[in-house]
């Protein structure tokens, strides 16, 4: 906890000088086609001709505020534009780690149970290539099958029918997937072979009793950490799917807003980003005393 | 309070090392802003004994009782709390880089886990001769690999020996490559901490003669921690048992073993299964109540109080001070009731 | 990404006590897709050498009769994989492209690898009020998604390659740190440093001659791995046009470009992207050969024949 | 001894495959195991003893572990071939088993009291509620303070010597008619052993339990057992009765064990180690397996194993001079 919001910090800092490292920040905040008048004109409404100090100040103000700046091109405040931005994302950001969660500790228990069978190899294998799978590659690839080729799904956009929801999630859940399969996979080997599961075993315990309960129960502790930094790594995955598949969630809006140098959308954006990635370390952390007694009682 | 009288093995000597009130608490200090806990784990508190050239001072003692952060201070891998350690007169604990290099000559030390305690990664020679690149004048380079191979046969194993990796060896192999490494330094006190406690019987054996032809022909002292009691029995000229970070009883082999005066000997000894067949031992056994309590909430007065079935008010009270039994002035304990003298013969 | 080790268990233990080790290239040669990926990263790393020196010249040689070429020896064995929009041959340009995608990696890898192991050492062997400080800025950088930092810096700073570089490192700094300092840590307690130090030995010989040898091949293996992600990342930057700029030719480059002929050249994205997925494959395969070929409790799965196991 | 075994091991072979080599951790062991007595398996690091116990027990890890032989018949059934489904219905509830470091053997994520429950509720013996009063007074039963309390706390609360008091509790849960004690007071200190030990002779006592304990302490051999099976590379080397093998030994083996432990003696004087180093199990020697470091060896000995021998009542040796060994004095 203490670390996320030193890192919250920090991030906030970041961001104000690094605006100001690369020279005017009129630049940044303006389009590439403003005319002088108004960038001098920008820079007196904004205060970027006073002390870095005092601006500091301000920008700070601001952020408690829930004042992120102002889109220029889009003539509204940042803040409300990524608000609206973000439950997209986290729709399909929570939909993507439901499932990964869910296939990787089935596939991993599973993989794990027999190690070097067939189960395991195939497993091994295909999580392994998923994991190696360029996202961006994958969804232009499986556009061209199954949109172009096939005409089963839609190229792109965003609607309400399960058809536009299974490509862009299948390209998100790809990676972490693979990922995770390996990581259940390798916890679920160490809990097997613990001593404590052998213990239950002695004791009579089923097979699929000490799968499930003994040995799980313990690997979560390093599948919700992984799942935790996935989550977080999300918001990578979700800058090229949204940006792919046209969907208007935060990924895309910081590339289109990066490309057309709108400053004041990308600085509300990582603010408030960097903020949700805050609260989600607490979530971890609160996840993580309520399955591990003995982090509780230290 | 002066436990220095000498066993008879050294009768006439100086002592080469005289511990005078060695504390270690840990959590005491260095703590850091968020981390740092108030507790503090008193593991030595208090300990004097003095080592004799040649002799073997034995210390035994349960998991806690800080047996092993008394062999740890005096080779400052960890920095005492308070007292002195004079090593021929002077302070180990207040040396300076140099003359630290110097003791590390004279004072070496071999560990419990032979495999723990060399580097997987480097082959025999390079461990043997580590010593003498970290002190170069002792061994010219170009004898160094003839020397290594000296020190091999000198414990036991072959010259070819040097080439392999620790993982290629037995452990009792790796315990002799350890003793090899430690003698390097023709050191004058060697520390044993628990060096065959991680061995198996038969190999134990083995070990500890090594240890006692060594000491025969370099006239090497020896402070033998274990927690085997028949091992340091056979081992040591005195023996100090320790209790909860004091020292309870010290004295020769033969007044400890013989005529333990202070109760928690008497109870360890009995405890401690031996391959006696007579049940008199047996029938004497003094079952303690209890576990040793923890050292972080150590009780107050006696130590032992908690688990003795001796204790009175008094204990509870007053810290018993080493005192000199009737026996022999070699031997002390720290208890207000000691156990009577056994008119019996040593068993 | 959390590296797990399992623990060794004690029945095994007992039995197998003395083992005389197998050298690695058998050990590699039991596992035929680490062997395949060892090949094939060799046949990039030949790429990546000689591959411009020999090919730059066909990849850039127009050829009007072979645009948009479906893949076939119709236009001659350059041409095998099909040719691009101007007519440039996809396969020679995908070798060429090589040296552009694995260097930029490889460069950002070491370069994390040799930070991020320093400042690891130093945070593991000096005082708590540095190591501090390090682990704090590692949390500021790792609490971050990787890609949206490279997004924002490349923004500011322009898209060389020399940022690029820069920023992939940056955001694979703080494991490299991470791993080696929880490793120094571990190590620095470990009784045959205890007895090192007994013999008077100073920091500096226990860091290289005890915690520099062990630290080493586990972060060769995160390297490996992490290869594998920087490549993907690097792809993905340059595939949203923040990455390297063209004429400059990098297989996500190629992909993003490819993307416009999707109808009707597919294989202008399909061959740039089977072979960004191939070269981290590899990767990630050889890395988990590595991490059981290291581990001594995990070892015996290699060393076991296949013959045997399929007894039971 | 004219009771009926409760468990007899016939033959029992055991080996791990690690690459090119065969490690052969049991050899071909004999032991039996008679209701209400306590069998001690004596042996070094390496001797089988505990791969032996968990081969009995069903929890060998194959692979690497393999079963290539034996019997273990256990109330007249043969436990080895015995399908996995049903031998889970018997372990645990007629066969049960405390392993020496008793932390990692408690699951670090749920309470002690459910872990004892566990046991009772997977063999359908009681509700839930019903369970968890039964271990709390099981916990008290092996003396645990404020037992009752202590149901709800995690085994990283507990003291080692505590935490061993719950395995037994909960091996003993279902009052089994043989319970396997792997070395469980191995990592204890010596006061707290002498309590363990004690606890388990008065459990067994009590319910007329048998015992198999594996262990490499003389000592703790003749405090608790009534006979004592010594291994030696995989083998069963000597049996019968503590008082007799440990008296007058049979074997080489164990001879030289009694010899080589430290007792009260003189000071320069020098104890009697064994020669040589424990064997390879990938390469045992030919003949006898002790041949090698045996004072008493000759050329049969390196040609030829040695047969079973009875040399007294109830007591055998592996040996080919177990007869001159056994009129040997332990101490010269």
């Amino acid at each position: 906890m203490l670390h996320s919001s030193i890192a919250l910090i920090g991030l906030i800092v970041a961001v104000f000088f690094l605006a100001r490292l690369t020279g005017d920040p009129t630049n940044l905040y303006l389009p590439i086609d403003a005319n002088l008048e108004t960038r001098q004109e920008f820079a007196k409404l904004h205060g970027f001709d006073q002390p870095s100090h005092v601006q500091f100040v301000k920008f700070v103000k601001g952020i408690a505020e829930g004042d992120l700046g102002f889109s220029i091109r889009k003539q509204r405040p940042a803040f409300d534009i990524v608000l609206e931005a973000y439950p997209t994302t986290l729709k399909l950001a929570f939909t993507t780690m439901t499932l990964v969660i869910t296939f990787a500790v089935t596939v991993g228990a599973l993989a794990a149970y027999k190690p070097r069978g067939v189960f395991d190899r195939v497993a091994s294998i295909s999580s392994l290539s998923t994991a190696s799978a360029p996202d961006f590659w994958v969804a232009i690839t499986g556009i061209l099958i199954f949109s172009v080729a096939l005409r089963w799904l839609p190229t792109s956009g965003m609607g309400d029918g399960i058809e536009y929801w299974i490509m862009p999630v299948t390209v998100l859940m790809l990676r972490p997937f693979g990922l995770q399969v390996q990581v259940v996979r390798a916890s679920m080997l160490g809990a097997l072979s613990s001593a404590y599961v052998k213990t239950a075993r002695a004791k009579g315990v089923r097979e699929r009793r000490v799968i499930y309960v003994h040995a799980l129960r313990n690997a979560l502790l390093t599948i919700v950490t992984v799942a935790g930094d996935q989550t977080v790594g999300m918001i990578n995955g979700a800058v090229i799917v949204e940006t792919v598949f046209g969907w208007p969630g935060i990924g895309k809006l910081m590339v289109d807003s990066v490309i057309q140098r709108d400053y004041a959308i990308v600085q509300a954006a990582i603010t408030i980003t960097a903020s949700a990635i805050f609260l989600l370390f607490i979530i971890i952390d609160l996840l993580y005393v309520a399955l591990d007694p003995r982090i509780r009682h230290r | 309070m002066n436990p220095s009288t000498p066993s008879p093995a050294a009768a006439g000597k100086k002592p080469i090392l005289q511990v005078r009130g060695l504390t270690k608490h840990f959590g005491a200090s260095g703590g850091f802003g968020l981390t740092s806990r108030s507790k503090v784990i008193r593991a030595v508190d208090g300990v004097s004994f003095d080592l004799y050239p040649g002799e073997t001072l034995g210390l035994v003692g349960e998991s806690g009782c800080g047996k092993s952060t008394v062999a740890r201070t005096l080779l400052r891998l960890e920095e005492p709390t308070a007292g002195q350690a004079l090593f021929d007169g002077k302070d180990i604990f207040t040396m300076d880089g140099a003359e630290m290099r110097n003791l590390r000559r004279r004072m070496q030390v071999i560990f419990q886990d032979p495999y723990a305690s060399l580097n997987p990664r480097m082959r025999v020679e390079d461990i043997i001769s580590e010593p003498w690149v970290i002190h170069p004048d002792v061994v010219p380079i170009d004898q160094r690999p003839d020397r290594v191979r000296d020190l091999l046969e000198s414990v036991g194993l072959r010259r070819d020996h040097a080439e392999r990796y620790p993982h290629q060896f037995s452990g009792g192999q790796l315990q002799r490559i350890g003793i090899a490494r430690a003698m390097t330094l023709n050191p004058q006190v060697m520390i044993c901490d628990e060096p065959v406690s991680a061995l198996d019987l038969s190999i134990q054996a083995q070990v500890i003669n090594l240890l006692e032809e060594i000491q025969d022909r370099h006239q090497i002292a020896y402070i033998f921690i274990a927690h085997d009691l028949s091992v340091v029995r056979h081992m040591s000229d005195r023996v100090a048992v320790m209790y909860l970070g004091r020292v309870a009883e010290l004295g020769t082999e033969r007044q400890v073993y013989g005529s333990p005066r202070h109760p928690y000997t008497k109870a360890l000894l009995s405890a401690e299964p031996t391959i006696n067949f007579t049940n008199e031992m047996q029938s004497r056994r003094i079952l303690l109540q209890g576990e040793v309590p923890s050292p972080a909430n150590p009780p107050s007065g006696c130590r032992f109080r908690t688990r003795c079935w001796k204790a009175e008010e008094r204990c509870k009270v007053d810290i018993p001070e080493l005192v000199v039994q009737s026996d022999g002035d070699g031997h002390v304990a720290a208890c207000h009731f000691p156990e009577p003298l056994s008119t019996g013969p040593a068993h | 990404m959390t590296t797990v080790t399992t623990t060794p268990t004690s029945g095994e233990a007992e039995a197998v006590i003395i083992r005389r080790a197998q050298p690695w290239w058998q050990l590699l040669w039991r596992d035929k897709f680490a062997c395949v990926a060892a090949v094939w990263l060799t046949v990039l790393a030949f790429c990546l050498i000689i591959g411009p020196e020999l090919l730059g010249d066909t990849a850039t040689q127009l050829n009007l009769r072979a645009r948009n070429a479906v893949p076939g020896l119709e236009n001659g064995p350059m041409w095998i994989l099909g040719g691009d929009p101007l007519g440039r041959s996809l396969l020679a340009r995908l070798i060429v492209g090589a040296r552009n995608t694995i260097s930029v990696a490889l460069t950002a890898v070491f370069i994390a690898m040799t930070v991020g192991g320093t400042l690891g050492m130093v945070a593991g062997y000096v005082g708590k009020w540095v190591s501090h400080v390090i682990m704090r800025l590692a949390d500021v950088v790792q609490s971050f998604p990787s890609l949206l930092l490279a997004v924002i810096v490349l923004y500011m700073l322009e898209p060389r390659v020399g940022n690029l570089i820069i920023v992939l490192a940056t955001t694979r700094t703080p494991i490299y740190l991470r791993v080696t300092r929880a490793e120094v840590l571990e190590i620095r307690e470990r009784v045959f440093v205890d007895a090192s130090r007994a013999l008077g030995s100073g920091r500096f010989h226990i860091l290289r001659n005890h915690i520099a040898p062990i630290v080493a091949p586990t972060l060769l293996t995160i390297m490996t791995v992490d290869f594998a992600s920087v490549m993907l990342s690097e792809s993905g930057l340059s595939f949203l046009g923040i990455g390297i700029q063209p004429p400059a030719i990098t297989w996500g480059l190629m992909v993003a470009q490819g993307r416009n002929y999707l109808a009707q050249a597919w294989w202008l994205a399909f061959f740039p992207g089977l072979m960004i997925m191939f070269a981290t494959l590899s990767a990630n395969i050889l890395s988990s050969w590595l991490r059981l070929a290291t581990d001594p409790v995990q070892r015996w799965r290699l060393e076991t024949h296949k013959k045997e196991e399929d007894d039971k | 001894m004219a009771d009926k075994p409760l468990l007899e091991v016939r033959d029992l072979k055991v080996e791990f495959r690690t690459g090119r080599e065969i490690v052969k951790a049991v050899n071909g062991a004999n032991f039996t195991a008679y209701p209400g007595k306590t069998l001690a398996i004596l042996g070094e690091s390496g001797s089988g003893k505990s791969v032996s116990a968990q081969t009995i027990m069903r929890l060998l890890q194959i692979p690497p572990g393999a079963i290539t032989g034996g019997t273990a018949m256990f109330h007249g059934v043969d436990i080895l071939k015995m399908p996995m489904d049903e031998w889970r219905q018997m372990s645990g509830k007629k066969m049960a088993m405390v392993f020496q470091d008793a932390l990692a053997s408690l699951n670090p994520v749920f309470t002690v009291g459910w872990q004892i429950a566990e046991t009772f509720r997977i063999h359908g013996e009681c509700s839930r509620s019903e369970a968890f009063d039964r271990a709390g007074a099981l916990l008290e039963r092996v003396g645990i303070p404020a037992a009752r309390d202590r149901v709800k706390d995690f085994p990283h609360q507990f003291s080692g010597g505590m935490r061993q008091r719950v395995m037994i509790a909960m091996a003993v849960a279902l009052k089994p008619d043989l319970l396997i004690a792997d070395e469980p007071t191995t990592a204890l200190d010596v006061t707290v052993q002498a309590q363990i030990m004690d606890l388990i002779k008065d459990i067994s006592k009590e319910s007329g339990m048998s015992v198999i304990l594996i262990t490499h302490d003389l000592g703790v051999v003749v405090d608790v057992a009534d006979t004592v099976a010594v291994m030696y590379a995989g083998r069963v080397v000597e049996g019968g009765n503590v008082i007799d093998v440990l008296q007058q030994p049979a074997h080489p083996y164990t001879l030289a064990l009694l010899r080589s432990a430290p007792q009260a003696r003189e000071k320069g004087e020098r104890l009697q180690p064994i020669v040589g180093s424990p064997p390879d199990l990938a390469n045992l020697p030919t003949g006898c397996s002790f041949h090698p470091r045996c004072a008493f060896a000759t050329d049969i000995c390196r040609r030829q194993a040695p047969p079973i021998k009875s040399v007294a009542e109830g007591r055998i040796s592996e040996c080919h001079h177990a007869e001159t060994v056994h009129h040997e004095p332990v101490h010269a």
